[in-house]
């Protein structure tokens, strides 16, 4: 049974994509039965393997692909901070992509591509070998792409073109990477395990080896949008809301940065990563970005571009996370994969609300807006808020490991790089929030689709959106309970150190 | 001896040159037949007078009546449609690149040929000797003449495949032929009956002939087994008296029925059922029951006789030709210089 | 050269011929832009190659009844390429095309 | 038993000539999955027992021709049988629209079979080249098929391209027979030497071939050939006609005479192979036609077979299997991709009556399972995994890293890239909303047989090993 848990996990999307491409257009309730489904039996496979993994069971799915090299799903507890991340929100965004998308056309064919994105991203987190790891992560790249054009616009088209520039490229050089490596050090050091395979190499050059680290950091760096491979993120912001929402909190990016963790601490190893004196530079980058994105959304007018460019800074928090030589930065890294994805799905909701309710796309357009949702706009000012980092929400945890942990590993500037976000941060979101509650109405909404009812909005909208937004309090309030992301996250940042 | 050697293959040479040197399509025909005449006098030089009777008979003869009949029924097309006025035009810069081009894979071929040769002379004769295998193994094929016993006894496989090459030519010929028949079937036939309105005097060397080269067409594959000849020269000699037919004007194979067919396909299958039938008994493929190789062999070479004969035959009668009346213009589609990049498959 | 010319026979020197005959028919094959006339190169090139063929082992062993019974299949190979060539081009001449 | 592969396409071959207007059609599919039948049992036999051997006509090589069956040969046997039995259901519908030439259709059809499977089987050199001879014309034919002006001329280029390519191979096995006074294979391997005849016979030999296998800058005959033909015959070509003379191209430089060749030799194929790659893809992204840019597709995916010469000859015996598993896993993966992206961009045109890149807007919407196996397949020709090309392409890259040969990865890997460029022009039309034509509903059979290849391509990908266990059994190539 437990050789076959990983697989069934992979599984109940896969089939279920499947199966809804299959399903006529007009057949909405069969295809959200499904959808809905699927996403809960998901979270109950993954429940069960975290439970699993507490108690030092094993779950792993192997055989062999080609000579020499085999396909393995393996759940550890890694893996299970990921593939709980994706489970719970895919259940959410499936229920507000319902809401969003029902009655427009080419819904299969959505539903379909957008369960297969999500089984691409439970293949990520359960890959056990760079190899598998590869393969889900092209995977995830083609099944994004439907997603992306979807509106089929001249727009969505162009967008479509950029993403997979990047996307094919950033693969290619993955692949490139792992090749490197593969031929190198031999396959087995492909296999992720706690501490790196890389540290019983010896006998390697370690500056080979670093050479092969950048190789695959940009390979997965283009997918988390560091500067300079970030071209394609506000672009993509042409997609439907959920797409962004998923692209941004769950799949592509969080993805990108995944591979990331999983490179310095399952491969390299975090100890030898700090030998061959690759964390430094990783840490550099990921604070360039961090600078470069918050100030770049400080120009955005658009409030999906200015999200786009917050997501380039805030997903670059995990890799300064990494970098940080020392438990408590990885915990600070770990748990904000987990807390900017709740964060920024709440946003991308409430954004999304904002654009199918009202027609809102421009922040100038905000003025107001709070007296007429209320629900959606107090979702949008906790996500902020925990983007800013203020107590008592997700954003402050992550934060705060990040900061002890940038003075534990001897990285001041690292402190430093973090205020500075956080007052950039508050640069680029404390306005709006100041036009949601305080600036009088200005005439009458762009376009409003959804007149207020019984609620501000369709509730297939809403509630996604206020679910995450209690899960954006709850994850810093209870932070401290053992279930929390953040025991979690403190759980494998423990294992990954040497004793 | 040795002089006639040295003229026999500059004569092939010249001729060949003469073939690709001459801008008229006609003469560089008849020169190509002239050069199929040197080419069998050559394989008598080289004690191969099988190779000598089928270079006259298919080589040279089957040959170039295919293609003397394709020159005719340009001629005719052409009248039929004006020539088209500058479009032939040749492309000066294609041309050119297409001399470099030739220039430069020539002198690699001729220098890699050159070097090959002249290495063979420095070279032993080679380890294995097929001559006294062949010698060794002939008793026991049924036959005493050496190339029959290989193309229908050590190597019949290649003699299998060789006759399915034959069919699938002449299928394509009727598959490319026919649409026009059964679009106008009438009209079709008033064109062909045209072409062959002969003179008295050929009609009646005809009738002499026919007869001549059938028995003639028999002899050579009956001696097949003990001397030169066989299946393949014997139905190319049917295949002459076939045409020497249509031009007096006796009407054979003109239409594609089941009889045709049968006869066409009538060499191969007989060929298969022999072949199969020894693995009933546990018997590889293609191998002859003991005893009976000689009257197996003289069987299928037999069948295959008619059907190879038939084979050119309606190759020659069923090529496509124009059709005499005025709409053919009209059926011709309209074809621009951009003709090439509309690829009209499937539309 | 006295090794050459000790070496050399008739069916050698036809060996030679059918290079000729190849690497010129070659050129002729490339150059020629009428489809007949490549049709006649690539027979005269295969007639080459055959001399080759027969001439190079009689060199070496003799009178040799399966190099002959080889070209005898190549013959007749050649002229069921010319008659499907010829086939095509007639059809396509007769659609309008430039023989 | 391996005989029965030549029998029964023979057998049907004449049925089908001698009684074209009978439901003989129908009786196609009985037959090929008799053939299928007879090649897995093939295979297993030779999974269990090995390479053999079998003297036609009892006569034992050299008098004798020899059928030799091993690991590589029977792969390539059950590949034909499948492929031929999917591309058959698919031609039985889709050529009830061609009244005229699905009664010329199967007869050829079958007489390809017959000359395939007596290809991937002969172990003359001889008798390959009257195979080789088979198979062209009935490849010409097929193309000539619908016998309009366009696919005449493309015929007739294809006929003469390969006619010059069989009397290169021709004369090389001339200069051999005199060379070594034997037709077989495994004899001439036996005692094969680096002298000059054997040099020149294989350079005759490989630049008949390379005519033959359409690798670039030979390839000037394939495209209007293989994108001109009606959608079942296109999908034979490129995924096994031109294989084919890949096979035998493969059997003489690493079988034959391996003393023979230099590594310089094997670089200048590898160099053709990175030519047909970026100029394949390069024609590939400007055709306006879509049945034009999967032919130029396959102009571009041939170059990555050429890459197995430069990977193995004068490399490690690691690099050499590598690279000997990504080629044969590559011809496999691209067999079963490109027919079904013919099959299915059959079925697109069919649909909408237009093969312009153009006109596909809005297939996504009312075509969608052609589309789908057109991008199912597209992830296999792409190399992106989980699919039979990205392994190939995985082995490929690391042969190359292992043989110290890098120039080749940047091929490999671009190369993957240039089809993404053109595969995804395609994709970007398809998911335009409005319509420029009006859809014509075609038949499910022929999306399933088109899905049913497709997902053998990606489904390889999870199953390489089955073939390459198989390949393990080859004598004369390292492993």
């Amino acid at each position: 049974m437990n050789a076959w848990l990983p697989v069934a996990v992979l599984g109940t999307s896969l089939i279920a994509s499947l199966i809804i491409f299959l399903v006529p257009d007009a057949k909405q309730r069969l295809r959200s039965t499904l959808n809905i489904t699927a996403a809960l039996v998901k979270i109950g496979l993954v429940a069960w393997m975290v439970f699993g993994i507490y108690q030092q069971e094993l779950f792993e799915t192997r055989f062999t692909l080609v000579p020499g090299i085999d396909f393995v799903l393996r759940a550890d507890s890694l893996s299970m901070l990921f593939a709980g991340l994706s489970s719970v929100l895919w259940l959410f965004t499936t229920i507000y992509a319902i809401g969003y998308l029902e009655g427009s056309p080419h819904r299969s064919r959505f539903f379909g591509f957008f369960s297969l994105c999500v089984a691409s991203t439970m293949g990520i987190s359960l890959a056990g070998n760079l190899f598998t790891f590869l393969i889900f992560f092209e995977m995830l790249t083609l099944s994004t792409y439907p997603l992306v054009v979807h509106r089929g616009t001249q727009a969505s088209l162009t967008a479509g073109r950029t993403y997979l520039r990047y996307t094919l490229g950033g693969g290619a050089m993955l692949l490139l990477g792992v090749v490197l490596l593969y031929s190198y050090a031999g396959p087995q050091v492909g296999e992720f395990a706690e501490t790196g395979t890389l540290r019983a190499a010896t006998s390697l050059d370690p500056r080979t080896l670093a050479a092969i680290f950048v190789v695959l950091i940009i390979g997965v760096g283009v997918k988390a949008a560091f500067v300079p491979f970030h071209g394609w993120l506000p672009v993509a912001m042409v997609a439907p809301a959920p797409v962004s929402a998923l692209l941004h909190a769950v799949a592509v990016v969080k993805a990108g940065a995944f591979g990331i963790i999983r490179i310095v601490y399952n491969v390299y190893g975090i100890e030898f990563s700090a030998q061959i004196g690759v964390l430094l530079p990783l840490g550099i980058l990921a604070a360039i970005t961090i600078i470069w994105g918050s100030m770049q959304a400080l120009r955005q007018m658009e409030l999906k571009k200015r999200l786009a460019y917050s997501t380039v800074s805030q997903v670059s928090y995990i890799a300064l996370g990494v970098a940080l030589f020392g438990p408590i930065g990885s915990i600070g890294g770990l748990v904000h994969l987990l807390h900017q994805g709740i964060m920024k799905v709440t946003l991308f909701f409430a954004a999304g609300n904002y654009a199918e309710t009202l027609g809102i796309h421009r922040i100038d357009e905000l003025d107001g807006v709070g007296k007429r949702m209320p629900g959606t706009s107090l979702a949008f000012t906790i996500g902020a808020l925990g983007m800013i980092g203020l107590p008592p929400t997700a954003g402050f945890i992550s934060k705060w490991y990040l900061g002890i942990g940038a003075l534990e590993a001897g990285m001041a500037w690292a402190l430093g790089v973090l205020v500075l976000s956080s007052a950039l941060n508050a640069a680029y979101f404390l306005p709006i929030l100041y036009r949601l509650w305080f600036k009088p109405v200005r005439g009458a909404w762009p376009d409003e689709q959804i007149p207020a009812a019984r609620f501000e909005t369709d509730p297939w909208l809403l509630f996604p959106t206020l679910a995450t937004m209690a899960f954006t309090i709850a994850a810093g309030l209870l932070a401290s309970h053992p279930w929390s992301p953040l025991t979690w996250a403190t759980l494998i940042s423990v294992r990954e150190y040497l004793p | 001896m040795m002089w006639f050697d040295l003229a026999l293959g500059l004569g092939l040479i010249i001729a060949a040159i003469g073939v690709f040197r001459s801008e008229d399509l006609f003469r560089a025909v008849v020169l190509f037949v002239t050069f199929g005449i040197l080419l069998a006098l050559t394989w008598l030089r080289l004690q191969a007078p099988d190779l000598a009777l089928a270079e006259a008979a298919i080589g040279a003869g089957i040959t170039g009546v295919l293609l003397l009949d394709t020159l005719g029924v340009f001629r005719q097309h052409e009248q039929d449609i004006n020539p088209r006025s500058s479009s032939q035009l040749p492309d000066i810069s294609r041309q050119w690149a297409a001399n470099v081009l030739a220039l430069i894979a020539c002198i690699s071929a001729a220098g890699l040929l050159a070097w090959s040769l002249f290495n063979t002379l420095k070279m032993p004769a080679p380890h294995h000797n097929l001559v006294t295998v062949v010698e060794a193994n002939i008793a026991y094929s049924g036959v005493s003449h050496g190339i029959t016993a290989v193309l229908l006894n050590f190597r019949s496989y290649d003699t299998l495949l060789e006759v399915a090459v034959l069919l699938v030519a002449i299928v394509i010929g009727i598959g490319l032929r026919e649409r026009v028949t059964t679009s106008a079937n009438a009209t079709s036939d008033e064109g062909q009956s045209k072409l062959s309105e002969p003179p008295a005097l050929l009609t009646s060397l005809v009738r002499l002939l026919l007869p001549l080269l059938l028995i003639t067409a028999i002899f050579v594959l009956w001696a097949g087994s003990t001397r030169p000849g066989g299946a393949f020269q014997a139905g190319a000699l049917i295949a002459a008296a076939g045409v020497l037919a249509r031009l007096g004007q006796i009407d054979i194979a003109a239409r594609v029925t089941t009889i045709l067919r049968l006869g066409l396909t009538l060499g191969v299958f007989i060929f298969l059922i022999v072949a199969v039938s020894p693995m009933l008994t546990g018997k590889p493929f293609l191998t002859y029951p003991a005893g009976w190789e000689g009257t197996l062999i003289l069987l299928i070479e037999f069948m295959l006789t008619i059907s190879i004969g038939l084979i050119l035959l309606s190759l020659f009668i069923q090529a496509p030709r124009p059709r005499i009346p005025a709409p053919v213009r009209n059926a011709i589609p309209a074809t621009g210089p951009n003709a090439e990049t509309n690829k009209g498959g499937d539309q | 050269m006295t090794l050459w010319l000790e070496a050399f026979n008739t069916d050698f020197w036809y060996a030679i011929v059918g290079a000729v005959l190849l690497v010129l028919a070659l050129g002729a094959f490339i150059t020629s832009r009428q489809l007949i006339k490549k049709l006649l190169a690539f027979n005269i090139m295969g007639s080459g190659v055959f001399l080759i063929m027969v001439g190079l082992a009689q060199y070496q062993h003799g009178p040799d009844s399966v190099p002959q019974a080889l070209v005898l299949t190549g013959i007749v190979v050649a002229v069921a390429a010319t008659a499907l060539a010829l086939v095509l081009i007639r059809k396509f001449v007769l659609k309008g095309g430039q023989p | 038993m391996i005989p029965l592969l030549l029998i029964i396409p023979l057998v049907f071959a004449l049925l089908s000539v001698l009684l074209p207007r009978l439901p003989i059609k129908a009786i196609a599919i009985p037959g090929l999955v008799l053939q299928l039948i007879a090649s897995i049992q093939l295979s297993v036999h030779t999974y269990k027992h090995g390479a053999s051997d079998y003297a036609l006509g009892s006569w034992e090589a050299p008098l004798g021709i020899a059928l030799h069956a091993n690991g590589f040969t029977v792969t390539l046997l059950t590949l034909t049988a499948f492929i031929a039995i999917v591309c058959a259901v698919y031609a039985l519908i889709y050529l009830k629209r061609y009244e005229h030439e699905q009664r010329y259709f199967w007869p050829l059809f079958w007489f390809l079979l017959a000359s395939l499977n007596g290809i991937w089987l002969s172990g003359d050199l001889f008798n390959l080249y009257v195979g080789l001879e088979l198979l062209t014309f009935s490849a010409v034919g097929m193309v000539a098929l619908t016998a309009n002006k366009a696919s005449l001329q493309a015929a007739i280029r294809y006929l003469f391209a390969a006619l010059l390519g069989s009397l290169g191979y021709l004369a090389g096995v001339a200069l051999l027979y005199g060379q070594y006074g034997t037709l077989s294979i495994q004899e001439i391997a036996l005692i094969s030497t680096s002298d000059a005849p054997t040099q020149v016979a294989l350079a005759l030999m490989t630049v008949g071939l390379l005519m033959k296998t359409a690798i670039f800058p030979l390839h000037y005959w394939l495209p209007p050939a293989h994108g001109g033909a009606l959608a079942p015959v296109s999908a034979l070509l490129s995924a096994l006609v031109v294989k084919a003379s890949f096979y035998i191209l493969a059997v003489l430089w690493l079988q034959l005479a391996p003393d023979a060749i230099s590594p310089a030799a094997a670089q200048v194929l590898g160099a053709l192979g990175a030519g047909a790659i970026l100029w394949g893809s390069w024609c590939a992204f400007r055709q306006p036609d879509i049945k034009m840019l999967v032919a130029y597709s396959t102009v571009a995916q041939l170059g990555y077979l050429m890459f197995v010469f430069p990977l193995s000859i004068g490399t490690s015996a690691a690099a050499a299997e590598l690279a000997w598993q990504g080629t044969v896993l590559h011809l496999l993966a691209h067999a079963f991709a490109k027919a079904a992206m013919f099959l299915s961009v059959g079925t697109l045109v069919l649909a909408i009556g237009h093969q312009g890149i153009k006109d596909l807007a809005g297939v996504s919407h009312r075509v969608p399972l052609a589309l789908f196996s057109f991008g199912l397949s597209a992830v296999s020709l792409m190399g992106l995994p989980p699919s039979g090309g990205f392994n190939a392409k995985w082995l490929l890259l690391q042969s190359a890293l292992s043989s110290g040969q890098w120039w080749w990865f940047i091929f490999i890997l671009g190369g993957g890239l240039l089809t993404a460029a053109y595969v995804f022009r395609v994709f970007s039309v398809s998911f335009i909303e409005e319509a420029r034509h009006k859809f014509a509903p075609t038949h499910w059979l022929l999306d399933v047989s088109a899905l049913t290849l497709a997902a053998a391509a990606i489904l390889l990908g999870f199953v390489s090993q089955w073939p390459l266990t198989l390949m393990e059994l080859v004598p004369g190539v390292q492993s």
